[in-house]
């Protein structure tokens, strides 16, 4: 089968992301949907440290200590961004005013709990951010992940085993296999990669209540 | 005559006292008040409390606070970074108090110290263990968490530049938490690239009023010198 | 592409439904979203509910708008003026409802709304009549009364410039609730002076980011031509 | 005996108010205090719609509809002023950070309750504006008014018969009889004018508590 690497995962979320949309990347994996935005569309990227419409990454002599993202990266400034405090920012991000946040996680669970911020192991230091602010703020909540842990394990499950980070927040999941739909029903597969049968898919997330929601 | 010049980052954290509660800005290196962290080693004062986004990474700055001995604890979001090895080790030696918030709750909690608030819901962490032990309450058809203010005796923030009246304005991302900080502490000190004539500020794009600044240090150095130095 | 401008204010409030909920900006003239109000009349929705500071004075904008009897609410911090006799006389005729709302509370809840907070406690109005019937609650060592948001369908304020994105500055006094109010409506709707080119704003000043604005109107007339003419 | 008339009263207020103060001046008669703020003072002024650092009326033709006061009327701004939302000005006021209000009254109770916002009479129709926020706001609240109505009644009362706009709230009142200070100990005269008789003044206000706080 044809497993996504991460570009192409990452290019797959872009491609659901409308014209006209303001979405906040999260940390890490999602980062990437940015440079697989369509040229034809204008997405306005939100930084929950205070911007507004940031661009892409900067030439190395164009780096700016003082224009860095949430991941303390430096990104460059769009014609139209606006810079503002971290009050407003997150008043932006828990009033719902983000179409949609794309979020890395440990674990999605079968009803969209999200777990992404502390595995709960003995003696981990924990570091929330703005995950659980996300989490509850934006419209439309995603997450990109690879869909089993490096010891096989599958991280989209029945009940999450990490420490939540938002109840019932999490309504689609890009992996590198499948894209999987949740709401009150339950899950939909609404892709699989090609070469990765719905059955054997179903056996690598484990659970039987797995719909199959291609048409 | 109103003037909130301070000469030196040392005379502006004199009179920090032991076990003091103290907000600094930044956000990463941006905005960070390297040089009044500094003083405030130097000045000497323990126990504080430190209420940060982060807890300090590499060697300066928080880093050096907390190495230094001074921090019983620390309320912030994000502790842990790849170079917070400070922070990590006083933290598993059980040495400094950790109170976890997320993000956007550090904020609205800074913000309603300042506005005169007595609490309030949020939405963010409900279910989740940072909500353990929190009072919640069903409002309309969802669930929120009642979250106290934040309030400090200092504040130690980064702008961009001031006037003697204390108005402030900052540059791109640097601005973070440093207005909503400044209205929180009953002492706000900021340090600045840049002391202007009063009137030179144009009265729109001012984002911290003079009214929230008690003291303003100017720190010699091109901006964003700092946080250069600290990239370095 | 993102292009918010509307071509006509009856363009932009043509989908204001019967019984909305609206935010109507301004303090006194200045801020005023005139023309707005002028096209809500003509466009004929009715049982209304207002949000505002005040209830509208003399002959044009809100006044008219409750002459028309189009409100059936208005929930504001000051109706009484010297010339609100529109208001004054369905008022005393028991033909609109009035709640009133200390000006700082009005602000405040607001906000809230528009930062997605379930609800906030402050110390204004604990002990005086217009905290009747609410919960009050001691917090540390003073009392504060419980306030809900107040979310819209629509908000309509009047700005100085504005860009395609919907960036937003103001011009002096008149900036008073049209920030505020752009974050806690469903749909806002700008009526500016003038629309200038994506990038002319610089990002530095914008005090309305784009995501809170859904349409913009450019009304044609000098800056602040609409308050003179109602001062006139 | 000398009576106090408006603009001496205001003059009296002004003299207390100290270099570097920020102060928000109500509606009505206190705004008269922004034309005798002594002239080697550098006095903040604030306004509730929006302005730090407000300055006088200006002049006919230079009036501006969108640079206004609280009270709607045309004013100018001062080098160093700044302009913010209802939003921020509203948590500059309940937050404590303006040195001091001076407010109108119908009413001041010997425990500093405050009564400025409505007569409570049948009919009237209720406004309350800034006044309740502004009297829990300020550290410091006084209020500016005449000790006695036209009809002979004394302002400052026992107990508040009309509806009140703040609990104990109020440490100082100027009056154009005398001025009084309030505390947990009852009510001081601090002042009287040249004429009046300690005695006298406390049989126009009417309670025996009254104290002499005059060295």
């Amino acid at each position: 089968m044809k497993r996504l690497d991460r570009a192409q995962m990452a290019a797959r979320v872009a491609q659901d992301i409308a014209d006209g949309a303001y979405v906040n990347l999260g940390i890490g994996l999602p980062t990437l949907v940015a440079n697989h935005l369509p040229a034809d569309r204008e997405i306005v990227l939100q930084s929950e440290n205070g911007i507004l419409g940031m661009g892409p990454a900067p030439d190395v002599d164009d780096e700016d200590p003082e224009l860095i993202n949430a991941g303390k990266q430096p990104v460059t400034q769009l014609p139209g961004s606006s810079f503002f405090h971290h009050g407003d920012s997150f008043a932006m991000i828990r009033g719902g005013h983000l179409d949609l946040c794309v979020l890395g996680a440990f674990q999605v669970s079968v009803t969209g709990d999200l777990a992404n911020w502390h595995t709960g192991k003995e003696g981990a230091i924990p570091a929330v951010g703005g995950a659980m602010d996300l989490a509850v703020g934006a419209r439309r909540i995603v997450v990109m992940m690879e869909l089993m842990t490096g010891g096989g394990e599958c991280k989209l499950v029945e009940r999450c085993t990490y420490p939540l980070t938002g109840l019932a927040c999490v309504s689609r999941v890009y992996t590198d296999l499948a894209i999987f739909d949740i709401d009150r029903n339950g899950v939909r597969v609404a892709e699989c990669v090609e070469g990765l049968e719905f059955e054997a898919l179903r056996r690598m997330v484990g659970f039987a209540a797995l719909r199959d929601g291609r048409s | 005559m109103i003037d909130k010049s301070v000469a030196t980052a040392l005379q502006a954290v004199a009179d920090v006292f032991d076990g003091a509660r103290v907000l600094v800005g930044g956000f990463g290196t941006a905005g960070m008040p390297d040089e009044l962290i500094d003083a405030l080693i130097e000045q000497g004062a323990r126990d504080l409390t430190i209420i940060s986004n982060n807890a300090g990474n590499g060697e300066h700055g928080l880093a050096a606070l907390l190495k230094a001995g001074r921090v019983a604890k620390v309320v912030c979001s994000f502790p842990r970074q790849s170079d917070s090895h400070h922070f990590d080790a006083l933290y598993r030696a059980g040495k400094i108090e950790l109170e976890l918030v997320p993000q956007g709750t550090l904020a609205a909690r800074i913000e309603a110290a300042g506005a005169g608030l007595g609490g309030i819901y949020t939405p963010t962490g409900v279910g989740t263990p940072l909500a353990t032990g929190k009072e919640t309450r069903r409002i309309g058809d969802r669930d929120y968490v009642f979250e106290l203010p934040i309030h400090a005796d200092f504040a130690l923030i980064k702008a961009h530049r001031a006037d003697r009246w204390g108005n402030l304005v900052y540059r791109k991302a640097a601005r973070n938490f440093g207005p909503i900080m400044a209205t929180a502490a009953r002492c706000t000190i900021a340090q600045v690239t840049q002391v202007v004539i009063l009137g030179e500020l144009d009265p729109e794009v001012i984002v911290t009023p003079g009214i929230y600044v008690q003291r303003v240090v100017k720190i010699d150095g091109a901006a964003g010198a700092g946080a250069l130095g600290v990239a370095a």
